[in-house]
């Protein structure tokens, strides 16, 4: 099972900045191991952003996202409080998700 | 005479105390970081244990802080320059194209690096070299506009050949590998690099 | 023969110390150097100002928190042949189970193993006395790849974190403790290998680099700060976390030397010398590396 | 509204407001399903194509598309790049990497109150431009690029 997102969210204003950290190999498929095989391609391919309980952010990623892949969203009409949930879907159908809080 | 003498000897004009104890802990402390660099390496790859042992010159090197004595210095400078093996054809001065490559690259000698490849020169680790890479490293000296500048006759390629050949035969203990003198880098290959920096063709030297 | 002989004496005269003159008739012997051509030092300004423009992004979010987060749940496990935490059977210096401000006091001397050790080292010997896993097995792969992080590494970078904005205070007056270090400042110095490289080579002096990289120079505060700093980091080639022991490791690799051996006197005593000499200093916590 | 997410993981259509909020947007997209990733655009090999994929052929620059990146990038393996739109009812923005493989890197759509700015961390196998797509919600395209060197690396860090 994938590894935990990190996921900061906080209030700035009147707007929520949301910060998450995913572990992820991003492998590109393109790349050759130690032994000279290639490395199949294994990576992020959906990530969805929900914040008080609406998708706000609904995002399809590629194999140039760099490993353990980092987004930063902004949010309005979020409050300090509200639950942000994070999402991802690999090409393998590896998921995860987690959540936090925006703190004030 | 024995090497203690010697020493004190050479530092008659200091205190005796003074002068010979910090010296014997320095002995004692060396020996010491010998037998663990001795006890806490293992082989790897192609860097065999045989690499920890100094020769003559890093001994003096590592003895001295890099700063020898001038007239041990110049007796081992004489030495190396003395095993600096010119082309017997007398030709110094390749291609500057192929030896931009070789200048470029930093392979070779490491426990991570196939030991039947090419060794690079690993020139632009520490030189400016020509002017369109600006990646280039500041350890040693800018060779840019370095033909330009000292001309490109046979002494200056004799120079140049000789310093890549055994920079320590210039200067004894100084930062920059051997590279002929420990076969990283072949006739041609130093032909090249030659060429590099003195072919009025060369970049360095536009 | 002859060089033995001028070995035998110069090694002996050098080991007295300075001579008056020396380094005066040193510079004398030397051939007139290379043409000055003056390098485009305000270029190499801009890219280093552009590195460090992005650098604050890239610390915001360092994917090392991810194997903090991973070190901290292995901290707290049970584990082992022996089932036992490192949270309630480890000592690192200040206590059974204390991580908070541990790192920043290593390398150390633990009676308990009669040695000085590295926060890495100190953590492997707990996982082999305390939880009874294998030197061997830990050893094996010690670092890692871009498919594999030891557990060993997410530890360390767990107690590390738990240092985050401390000073260092390598215990340099416990005289086991300073005696490493010394022998630490003499490894450092020591030139062998086809390339006649020491660490020193590179990081001997201020104000150079490798191609872009600035090199650090260990001998000042600074300078060993500055290779102190970041470390366990998150390789941004690879993107592979790796730790202070791994990076001692590849400098000798650079050197073209054979390799230490993981978790040995060698590394700890470097790693004295290296923090010991930053002592004092703010460690910023694991950090984001090239 | 756990509710809502477990539909969209189980791919059950969107809710109406959402469908609404999305419909519109660069993917298309009315459910979170792998399979609905938007492999023609993902896949293509030249940027053209990518955009051509997303419907923005006839796209314009735009100065009120910000797009920040380093001129230099320290290591093409994590370039960090930002984009911010200004441009009144943005509702999607891609990033692309001309040089690389698959140029399409990434592609969001923004809906209940996402402030159309994204950070992502990108792969650079070479200097490239890199290109960002602003679409807004009367289906006009924006660009923006900038070129990001990468530098050969040394050794240590």
């Amino acid at each position: 099972m994938a590894d935990p997102m990190k996921i900061r969210a906080q209030m700035k204003g009147d707007v929520a900045e949301v910060r998450v950290l995913m572990a992820h190999a991003m492998e590109t498929g393109q790349r050759k191991d130690n032994a000279g095989n290639l490395v199949p391609a294994h990576f992020i391919q959906q990530v969805t952003v929900e914040v008080g309980g609406k998708l706000v952010i609904q995002g399809q990623t590629g194999t140039s996202v760099s490993r353990n892949p980092v987004f930063a969203f902004k949010v309005k009409g979020a409050k300090a409080g509200d639950k942000v949930v994070v999402n991802w879907v690999d090409n393998k159908g590896d998921k995860r998700t987690d959540e936090a809080a925006i703190a004030a | 005479m024995h090497p203690k003498n010697l020493a004190l000897a050479a530092c008659a004009a200091l205190p005796f105390l003074a002068a010979t104890q910090p010296a014997q802990a320095d002995a004692d402390r060396r020996a010491v970081a010998m037998a663990v660099i001795k006890k806490d390496f293992e082989p790897r790859g192609q860097a065999g244990l045989d690499r920890l042992a100094e020769d003559g010159l890093q001994t003096l090197c590592n003895r001295t802080g890099n700063n020898p004595p001038a007239y041990v210095a110049q007796r081992l400078e004489a030495d190396q320059m003395a095993g600096i093996r010119y082309p017997s054809d007398g030709k110094l001065l390749g291609d500057w194209k192929q030896g931009e490559q070789i200048a470029q690259s930093g392979r070779g000698f490491t426990w991570t690096d196939n030991p039947g490849l090419p060794v690079g020169g690993n020139c632009y680790n520490c030189h400016q070299i020509a002017p369109k890479e600006q990646s280039f490293g500041t350890v040693g000296p800018s060779l840019y506009q370095f033909g330009k500048l000292r001309g490109n006759g046979p002494d200056i390629q004799k120079y140049v050949y000789g310093k890549i050949f055994n920079a320590k035969a210039f200067n004894l203990c100084s930062e920059m590998p051997r590279f002929g003198h420990v076969g990283a880098l072949n006739e041609q290959q130093i032909r090249h690099l030659v060429a590099l920096l003195l072919d009025p063709e060369s970049p360095v030297n536009k | 023969m002859r060089i033995a002989l001028i070995l035998a004496v110069a090694t002996a005269t050098a080991a007295a110390l300075p001579i008056p003159g020396w380094a005066q008739a040193k510079a004398a012997a030397r051939k007139p150097p290379p043409p000055a051509a003056a390098p485009k030092a305000e270029e190499k300004d801009a890219a280093t100002l552009e590195f460090e423009k992005f650098r604050a992004e890239m610390e915001d979010s360092n994917p090392a928190e991810l194997f903090e987060a991973k070190g901290e749940e292995l901290w707290k496990a049970r584990r082992g042949p022996r089932n036992v935490s490192l949270a309630e059977s480890c000592d690192l210096g200040l206590g059974v189970g204390v991580v908070k401000g541990a790192y920043v006091q290593t390398p150390r001397h633990y009676p308990d193993a009669g040695a000085v050790m590295d926060a890495e080292r100190r953590i492997v010997w707990c996982m082999v006395e305390k939880q009874g896993f294998n030197f061997d097995d830990i050893a094996k792969r010690p670092f890692a790849s871009d498919t594999h992080t030891p557990d060993i590494t997410s530890l360390v970078t767990y107690v590390a974190a738990q240092s985050k904005n401390m000073k260092l205070a390598v215990p340099l007056d416990d005289p086991k403790v300073r005696e490493a270090y010394e022998i630490g400042k003499e490894i450092a110095a020591y030139r062998a290998g086809p390339y006649d490289f020491s660490c020193n080579t590179c990081h001997g002096a201020d104000g150079k680099r490798i191609r872009m990289q600035a090199l650090p120079n260990i001998s000042t505060p600074q300078g060993a700060l500055r290779g102190v700093q970041g470390w366990p980091g998150y390789r941004m080639t690879g993107g592979v976390m790796l730790t202070h022991q791994w990076r001692m490791g590849d400098c000798f690799r650079q050197q073209r030397f054979p390799q230490p051996k993981y978790a040995s006197d060698a590394v700890a005593y470097l790693l004295t010398y290296l923090i010991g000499t930053a002592n004092g200093l703010e460690y910023k916590g694991p950090g984001i590396k090239r | 509204m756990d509710t809502m997410r477990r539909q969209l993981l189980k791919g059950a259509g969107a809710t109406g407001a959402l469908a609404a909020a999305l419909a519109a947007g660069l993917l298309k997209p009315t459910q979170v399903l792998a399979s609905e990733w938007n492999r023609t655009a993902f896949e293509a090999k030249e940027s053209p194509a990518v955009l051509k994929a997303l419907g923005a052929s006839g796209s314009s620059d735009s100065k009120d598309l910000q797009l920040k990146a380093p001129e230099i990038a320290e290591n093409g393996a994590v370039v960090p790049v930002e984009v911010i739109s200004n441009i009144p009812n943005t509702i999607s923005i891609a990033v692309l990497v001309d040089k690389n493989p698959f140029p399409l890197s990434a592609a969001f759509d923004f809906a209940n109150g996402a402030v159309p700015e994204i950070s992502v961390r990108l792969k650079l196998g070479q200097t490239s431009v890199v290109k960002a797509v602003a679409k807004t919600a009367d289906g006009k395209f924006y660009t923006a690029q900038k070129e990001v060197k990468v530098t050969v690396g040394g050794c240590g860090g």
